[in-house]
């Protein structure tokens, strides 16, 4: 069984789909998500952790002029990230399941389209190809907030779409550029295959204004301060389990694609640009925790944090260090975890307070809702990265690697640990707490809800009390991608001393 | 069995009655979950004892035992498995911990009969002990930290049990809050250590210490002096102490259980357990002792004018574990051990009683209301009797002991230790008085209304309950500590746990009496067997000598009391009018929260506000969005208009073009 | 007996003449074409209604897929002929298809139209043979005698076909425009071949090329200005065919009024046979003077780009709209011309092919809508059409996102061979207006698409059929159109016989079909465009 | 004579044929005037073949001189096809198209 079938598989579903009855179309498509799942694992069962390099390695030419290869693998970095997307479109196709939606065939067309894209950007071990899926991605997104979405939803969708591609096409050329530059450099064929390009380094200067190329896609695509513009209209707009997915899964490619694509082949750019990247994360954070303390709205306070969230992920990762990296690996797992059922509880919160999503219109939900109050609880509480939560582990790891980087910029950073408590308790505290609001109706979680987060957050408990299963698979795989900025930090020190 | 063994089970019952209570919360009719809450703690109280047992079988030097179930974040260097460590230090605070949670838990069977949060309560509580016992029996430092946190989390859910109360909600709020904050405290300190020592695990650790750091080593320091700030943040301590009084919104008993006897204890063992680190930076610990002093003393002086029984029953507490922080930072770890059980003995005990008063009124806590319950509340009245005298340290009752061998301890040390030592006496003083205030306002003087009614048999109940602290109405939703909740007098379930903790703060002072008994001392020795501190101690006669201070201080203060509140009642009024400022600071606890409120809570929700506001709508919105927009706009509208649609403005255009594309290579060419 | 006397001494006087040696083979597809224009034209002459309106538009094909046939037979051998005056090689072949392919789809575009009913089936479709021709002629010019005559074969029918709905006045209106206009262009063009032809002395392209490198050039002093005011001129009259910014005017203005299949055809091959004739002449003819030229180009380009994209925004015509988004793509493929590379050829000829197949599409789309309603050409007449007509909708989208460039879609092939191209050309600055211009272009082909699926469906008009053909068909159509391996399977007549002018529907889709089929799998598109660029041998 | 002269004349001619495309709101005298460009060419077609001693510029120019009677052929056409519409002979006038 090759990767192919697996990133291919939720398309052809939601093709296959458009033949059964308007009625059935949901379920069929939640059970094939499920199938996609199941496949997923078997990849997970099979994979090696003495193995070094890529697994389950699918590489055809795609465009040979070009040198493009249609290449997929999965190693450490990109396993969990795998198995996290199909859990998580699962949990929210399973959930949009339960729904009626205008003109299904086409929303769960979407729906499918977008997680062939997410799958095929995660497994792509060609820069082109990961550029293709890397833009495909968000088109359904741009379909699926327009036409279901709520509010001002196509100024939104269009704002979102337009801020994202346009980061995109800064990544396009920069991804030309470097295969073109490498082939140049060394008098090469033209290749776009990254193990090719790995062992191609770029002159110093093209490094530099390529990374900004690939910087810029990815910081918006996370979003961070100040490529954010899009965020609070899209996210607001979009239906959830779109929103869901979208802040889930969708910001972690860009993540990913830091470690995958960045660090291994622009060593000399990461060093050079590294306080820049973690003070552009270190401000998200604390912009986004402030924000987060006083937005009305619930949608926006779980956007923001998961803002914050991105930018210890991007900490971590451009601490330049085994721990970081490790931690911002896990964290990119656990956020994900957390970020979905929190916006499927948001609508459940939004559906008993009368439709509304505004803080100042909920409280004491609670009361007649114990099963789902739990599960609000220990998401929140993973999601302030409660130490016994795997967010701890890999908040702690960020905060590790940062410290022994650079460790004024660590120690600014626990702010937005402390932040953290106070927006996520918020937010608990408002909706489930205090007095009853005006219009809430306080009834137990059903089944739709049930069926989405129940198992989403069995994981995240399942984590919390083994983290290590994350992170022994990724560790040969994240010191592999690290090595080579690590190797330039070294020189460049010895370079300093020299003198 | 092993001692480890034991360990697991000790963490295991908890976590199950957690589980089971929480499943089947739907199910379980009248006091079923609270009796199987009772059962999983004593359970894993037996399991503590079988653990001793176990451990005193083993020889001095074999009772440091690790065991580890699996890995948990070992990676790229970072070695935290799922470990435990057993020693005398954590076998004795299990069994403080689990011992007086079973008590507890016995009279929350009772006490919180009538309330409709009863099986959350008791899955809460079990959480809560499951939390405390992982604090103390953690391996390592991350899940030191995980259970140093979950304690805190635990208190959060039962500080806003009742959380229709805003001010319960609130109150939750700070406590969780400042107890992240020394949760991060915590992490930084450990990465300090760590990254000397590059391991995680604490016997490595303190294995490693003399070798890798060098005395008073500035990462050493820093990272003891972060410790400090998470056990601070724990053990109330100034500045991190606003949090306590507050979170007398909670049910009695878990101020009985959580904000007396055990949790507010972390900091105290924290420091005790890392004691290798904070002898190897004196300075660090001597900045722990100053604040223990400071934090008696302040706690002390507000008990005296707070007229909230819970809140001077909780500053109170503050006071004795400054007295404990102190001890534990200049060495006098096993007194100050010592006093930590006393203490939970007796300062339960004495919340237990305050429970009782307060449900005779009704759920009101306000002092200045009570009154001459001595015979409606006979046994509270006795009890509370008890326990004041163990707390303001009256011999021979326990707190007289533990708390003095401390003063002696520090006088032992001499030089600026000295100065700690008076302090606590004056503490000492102090202590008497305010605990006396409270006993002679509650049960002597005339019979308020609802001790009378009692007397007649029928227990208060106020028509329209509301909140003491805000006046609402309260949610009667999910339930407040209204007049529902019972008195010791009617339910064995409260008189048995009282009866026994009185006992307790009787008699547990024989465990280490000067020259006749050293048992604890001798218990913990194992641990602190690399300790240079505990070598010196005071010759028995010295103790004796500040022992006998002490109890002269005592009967002192509670003379002073007598005289104000008894002999000549009114004295309190004058005494306030002359000293105003004074009562004023006091009164208003030195101002901290004002303080906290301007330094800290105001600039974050004034950032937030400007975040939002200003950053988001005027600097991303208009600046970043908007600008570039802004351009693209202006440019299309410039092309259309130039789109005339007149032919001839059109080939004016186009030879202007020409001649531009001409002149361009002529000069090009030129050039 | 008379016939074989007159047939023999027919025979004999020919074999008196001694004409030059032609290579009819090499001919053949010009041959096809004018042949085929004379036909139409004289079947147009007859009476029959059938004969019009049926057997005209199939002749014109048919001659259309013969020169096709022709083409494709001949490809790979490098011929010149008449003298060295026409060169007929892979670069001209694969645009002669282009052309080709656009015009049958503009004879299937305007099988019901208005404008050959009121021109005259003949004259109409014999004029778009002509200009066919013309572009032929215009692309494998090696002389500047030739490229002349192929500039004004392919200009002039085109002027009278804008204005061929002789009864509305836009169309005549657009036609005296672009009349006025491209004959200004024509006059530059002629003074500037003029002085180039002075300032070196010869006519074909070959002489010049060799003049300009070793630089003997007349007059001394004055050669060297003179030259270069030739090529300024010369450029000046490419750029109004390629409707290159600042003398793009013309173009939105003459898209909006002519009728929809001849716009159409404009956009795509005209187009391709501007920038075909520039990459002939300027790799070619003055390669020597590249230093010169090619920093002017590419501000035109830069300048092109940002106009056309800023003045598309905020169009309410979608033809408006894509004429305005074609002079940025002639910006776009400008780049190829700059960097003077075979690689830059390959990237401008992929590029003209993938414009094609996206502006079809969606010219087909706007043909359908205008005979279901007066306002069919305005972009909010596209409201709801998502609901109303998805196998419209669909190929508008494709082609949509194809022109903005996402991936899947032909657009970001072409995108990604011209980014490519001038990154190894060393433009890179010029690869990032090329991106920025991508970016402004969103606003508008977004919006489109916006208006298709996510706004209300406005009231159905009178002639348009009620919402999708079944439960089953309706929504499945749409999917299977949108995605490549549908329109083999043979199910769009299904679902689009509910469709008048089911034909118009089918270009719409086949031709977003191919800017799918060729986004995923576009090895063909690239074996065309290397031979063309290998054609032209003076480059690397 | 110097060729110069010749080519002063032409550019001259051409100079006046784009003004007088550019200033005169009559199709008539527009399409004179984009004679007059073409016939400029022709001129310098001319004096280049005279000095170049080939006969190229001279085809070149017959043929330019064909093409604009086509050129012209059509313009009158259109003009013709207008004028039958009752629409006003001004170029001016016909700016229904814009924007």
């Amino acid at each position: 069984m090759t990767l192919s079938i697996l990133i291919w598989l939720p398309l052809a579903i939601s093709l296959l789909v458009s033949q059964v009855p308007r009625a059935a179309v949901g379920r069929a498509t939640a059970v094939g998500s499920l199938v996609t799942l199941g496949i997923a694992i078997s990849f997970l069962a099979r994979f090696k952790l003495s193995h070094i390099g890529l697994q389950f390695l699918t590489n055809r030419e795609w465009i040979p002029a070009l040198g493009i290869h249609y290449k997929l693998g999965l190693d450490g970095l990109n396993i969990a990230l795998v198995v996290l997307t199909t859990a998580l479109f699962s949990a929210a196709l399973v959930w949009a399941s339960f729904r009626e939606w205008d003109r299904p065939r086409v929303f769960y067309f979407h729906f499918g389209l977008a997680q062939t894209a997410v799958l095929g950007a995660f497994c792509a071990q060609d820069l082109a190809l990961f550029v293709a899926f890397f833009d495909v991605m968000l088109i359904p997104f741009y379909f699926l907030t327009g036409m279901w979405g709520t509010g001002d939803r196509v100024r939104a969708t269009t704002k979102l779409v337009i801020y994202t591609l346009v980061g995109s096409f800064f990544m396009l050329v920069a991804a030309i550029a470097t295969g073109v530059l490498a082939s140049e450099q060394h008098g090469t064929p033209l290749t776009f295959a990254l193990s090719a390009l790995q062992a191609l380094p770029l002159s110093k200067t093209s490094q530099e204004w390529i990374f900004l190329g690939f910087a810029v896609a990815f910081l918006v695509k996370m979003p961070l301060v100040p490529f954010h513009g899009w965020l609070a209209d899209g996210y607001k707009s979009m239906p959830i389990p779109a929103v869901a997915v979208f802040s889930a899964i969708l910001s972690k490619v860009a993540a990913y694609g830091f470690l995958r694509i960045v660090l291994p082949l622009f060593p000399y750019a990461s060093v050079h640009f590294q306080t820049l990247m973690l003070v552009i994360a270190l401000v998200s954070i604390l912009w986004a925790t402030a924000i987060a303390f006083t937005t009305p709205e619930a949608r926006l306070v779980v956007a923001y944090s998961s803002v914050a969230q991105l930018g210890f992920i991007t900490l971590g990762i451009f601490s330049l260090r085994p721990e970081g990296a490790q931690g911002a690996l896990l964290q990119m797992v656990n956020h994900g975890l957390v970020t979905l059922p929190m916006f499927l509880i948001v609508a459940a919160l939004a559906a008993r307070a009368g439709g509304s999503e505004k803080l100042r219109d909920m409280g004491g939900i609670a009361f007649r809702a114990p099963v789902l109050a739990t599960l609000f609880l220990i998401v929140t509480f993973a999601t302030l990265a409660m130490p016994g939560s795997s967010n701890f582990v890999g908040e702690f790891m960020i905060l590790l690697g940062l410290f022994k980087a650079k460790l004024v910029l660590a120690l600014i950073a626990s702010a937005g640990v402390v932040g953290a408590a106070v927006y996520a308790l918020r937010l608990f505290i408002q909706s489930m707490h205090n007095r009853v609001g005006p219009r809430v109706s306080s009834r137990e979680i059903g089944l739709p809800e049930a069926a989405a987060i129940v198992p989403i957050v069995g994981v995240i408990l399942v984590l919390a009390f083994y983290p290590q299963f994350g992170l022994r698979r990724s560790e040969r795989a994240v010191r592999a991608a690290l090595a080579p900025a690590q190797l330039q930090q070294a020189a460049s020190l010895t370079a300093s001393r020299t003198p | 069995m092993s001692p480890t063994t034991f360990g697991w089970l000790i963490l295991l019952f908890p976590l199950l009655g957690t589980a089971l209570i929480g499943l089947s919360s739907r199910r379980l009719g009248g006091r079923a979950a609270g009796w199987i809450g009772t059962g999983a703690i004593a359970l894993s109280f037996a399991c503590a004892i079988g653990a001793l047992i176990a451990l005193l079988g083993r020889s001095e030097a074999h009772r440091e035992l690790g065991s580890t179930l699996w890995n948990y974040d070992s990676t790229v260097g970072v070695d935290a498995s799922l470990s435990i460590l057993l020693d005398p230090l954590s076998v004795f605070m299990a069994l403080i911990v689990s011992g007086v949670s079973m008590l507890i838990h016995v009279y929350s069977v009772a006490y919180m009969d009538s309330d409709r949060g009863y099986s959350r309560y008791f899955a809460y509580l079990n959480f809560f002990v499951f939390s405390m016992l992982l604090l103390v029996l953690a391996g390592n430092f991350l899940l030191l930290i995980v259970g140093w946190a979950f304690v805190g989390a635990a208190s959060y859910m039962l500080i806003s049990f009742w959380y229709r109360r805003k001010t319960a909600t609130r109150a939750g709020m700070k406590a969780f809050v400042i107890n992240v904050l020394g949760d991060v405290g915590l992490v930084f300190g450990t990465f300090f250590i760590f990254r000397h020592t590059g391991t995680l695990d604490l016997l490595g650790t303190f294995r490693d210490v003399p070798h890798v750091f060098t005395h008073n080593q500035g990462d050493l320091v820093a990272g003891c002096l972060l410790l400090l700030v998470g056990a601070f943040a724990k053990s109330a301590q100034v500045p991190l102490h606003t949090w306590l009084p507050d979170a007398m919104e909670g049910p009695t008993p878990v101020s009985a259980l959580i904000h007396a006897a055990t949790m507010v204890t972390a900091g105290v063992y924290l420091i005790a357990r890392m004691h290798p680190l904070f002898e190897q930076a004196p300075a660090a610990a001597d900045v722990g002792a100053i604040v223990g002093g400071a934090t008696l003393l302040i706690a002390a002086t507000i008990a005296i004018v707070v007229t909230d029984l819970k809140r001077v029953i909780a500053y109170s507490t503050m006071s004795q574990i400054g007295y404990m922080i102190m001890g534990v930072s200049v060495g006098a770890y096993s007194a100050a051990l010592f006093h930590l059980m006393t203490h939970s003995f007796f300062k339960a005990l004495l919340f237990m009683a305050a429970g009782s008063i307060i449900s005779a009124m009704g759920g009101e806590q306000s002092l200045d209301r009570m009154g001459g319950f001595r015979r409606a509340l006979p046994f509270t009245f006795i009890c509370f009797i008890i326990g004041g005298l163990a707390l303001s340290g009256m011999p021979p009752f326990s707190g007289w002991l533990s708390k003095d061998d401390i003063i002696a301890f520090l006088d032992h040390r001499g030089g600026a230790f000295e100065v700690l030592g008076i302090i606590g006496y004056l503490g000492a003083l102090l202590t008497g008085i305010y605990t006396f205030r409270m006993i002679f306002r509650a049960f002597f003087g005339k019979p308020c209304e609802q001790a009378r009614e009692l007397e007649q048999g029928h227990p208060f109940h106020a028509e329209v309950p509301r909140n003491p602290q805000t006046g609402e109405e309260e949610d009667t939703d999910v339930g407040f500590p209204g007049p529902d909740h019972h008195i010791a007098e009617r339910d064995w379930p409260m008189k048995v746990p009282m009866a026994a903790l009185a006992v307790l703060a009787v008699v547990g002072g024989v465990l280490q009496i000067p020259g006749v008994d050293d048992s604890i001392a001798r218990f913990l020795a194992p641990t602190f067997a690399d300790s240079h501190l505990v070598r010196d101690v005071p010759s028995t006669s010295a103790d004796w000598l500040g022992l006998a201070v002490g109890a002269a201080i005592a009967i002192t203060g509670i003379a002073i009391a007598y005289r104000i509140w008894i002999v000549k009642p009114g004295t309190s009024t004058k005494l306030r009018e002359r000293f105003a400022p004074v009562y004023t600071v006091l009164v208003n606890k030195w101002y901290f929260d004002e303080l906290i409120d301007f330094l800290v809570v105001r600039p974050a929700q004034w950032s937030g506000r400007f975040a939002d506001s200003v950053l988001e709508r005027v600097v991303i919105a208009g600046g970043v969005t908007g600008s570039v927009t802004g351009i693209v706009r202006a440019g299309s509208a410039a092309v259309r208009r130039a789109q005339t649609g007149f032919v001839r403005y059109y080939a004016a255009l186009v030879v202007v073009g020409i001649s531009g594309v001409a002149l361009y290579f002529l000069i090009s060419s030129s050039g | 007996m008379t016939g074989l006397s007159a047939y023999s001494t027919l025979a004999a006087v020919s074999h008196q003449l001694k004409g030059p040696h032609i290579d009819w083979p090499a001919f053949s597809p010009l041959i096809a074409l004018s042949v085929g224009a004379l036909l139409v034209l004289l079947v147009g002459l007859l009476s029959g209604v059938v004969a019009r309106e049926r057997v005209v538009p199939m002749l014109t094909i048919g001659s259309l897929l013969v020169t096709m046939g022709f083409e494709i037979a001949r490809f790979h051998d490098h011929t010149s002929i008449i003298s060295g005056a026409l060169e007929i090689d892979d670069l001209a072949l694969t645009l002669d298809l282009i052309f080709a392919v656009a015009a049958i789809a503009a004879v299937v575009l305007s099988l019901r139209a208005r404008a050959p009913r009121e021109a005259g089936h003949g004259e109409y479709h014999s004029l778009l043979l002509f200009s066919v021709l013309g572009m032929a002629v215009l692309v494998s010019a090696q002389n500047l005698v030739t490229l002349f005559v192929g500039f004004e074969l392919l200009s002039i029918p085109l002027y009278v076909l804008c204005a061929a709905e002789a009864h509305r006045e836009g169309s005549l209106e657009s036609g005296l425009k672009y009349l006025v206009i491209g004959s200004v262009g024509s006059a530059t063009l002629a003074y500037g071949l003029a002085l180039i032809y002075g300032a070196t002395g010869s006519t074909d392209f070959a002489g010049i090329a060799n003049a300009v490198s070793v630089g003997k050039l007349a007059g001394g002093v004055l050669g060297d200005p003179m030259l270069l005011t030739g090529i300024a001129l010369v450029i000046v009259g490419f750029a109004f065919k390629a409707s290159v910014a600042p003398f793009h005017q013309w173009t939105p203005d003459v898209y909006e009024g002519a009728p929809t299949p001849i716009t159409a055809f404009m956009a795509t091959a005209t187009k391709a046979a501007a920038l075909g004739v520039f990459l002939r002449f300027f790799d070619v003819a003055v390669i020597g003077a590249q230093n010169k030229w090619a920093p002017a180009l590419a501000t035109l380009a830069t300048i092109t780009i940002l106009v056309g994209n800023v003045g598309a925004l905020g169009q309410s015509s979608l033809k408006r709209m894509l004429g305005y988004s074609g002079v940025a793509q002639a910006g776009y493929m400008l780049g190829g011309v700059v960097v003077g590379s075979q690689l830059g050829v390959q990237a401008t000829v992929l590029y003209l092919a993938v414009y094609l197949a996206m502006n079809i599409a969606a010219f087909a789309v706007i043909i359908a809508q205008e005979d279901d309603r007066p306002d069919g050409d305005d972009i909010s007449a596209l409201a709801g059409l998502g609901a109303r007509r998805p196998w419209l909708a669909w190929p508008l989208t494709i082609a949509m996102l194809s022109l903005a460039g996402i991936p899947g879609t032909v657009g970001f092939i072409g995108k990604f061979q011209l980014i490519h191209a001038l990154i190894n050309g060393d433009y890179t600055w010029l690869a990032v207006v090329v991106v920025i211009g991508s970016m402004i272009s969103l606003g508008y082909y977004l919006r489109v698409v916006a208006v298709i699926w996510m706004s209300a469906p406005a009231p159905a008009p009178a002639r348009a059929p009620a919402g999708p053909a079944g439960p089953g068909g309706g929504v499945l159509a749409p999917i299977a159109g949108g995605s490549a391996e549908v329109d083999d399977s043979g199910r769009w007549p299904g679902s689009a016989s509910s469709v008048p002018y089911g034909e118009v529907a089918f270009v719409a889709l086949l031709f977003a079909a191919a800017s799918i089929l060729f986004g995923i799998f576009p090895s063909p598109l690239f074996h065309f465009a290397a031979h063309a660029g290998q054609a032209i041998t003076g480059i690397f | 004579m110097a060729i110069g002269w010749y080519l002063v004349v032409s550019a001259l001619i051409f100079c006046i044929g784009a003004a007088g495309v550019t200033t005169r709101p009559n199709p008539l005298v527009i399409l004179l005037c984009l004679e007059l460009m073409l016939n400029a060419a022709n001129l310098a077609l001319v004096a280049f073949s005279r000095m170049w001693g080939g006969e190229d510029g001279q085809v070149f120019a017959l043929i330019v001189m064909v093409v604009a009677a086509c050129e012209v052929t059509v313009g009158l056409g259109l003009i013709v096809a207008i004028y039958r519409r009752r629409m006003a002979l001004n170029v001016d006038e016909l700016n229904e198209l814009h924007g």
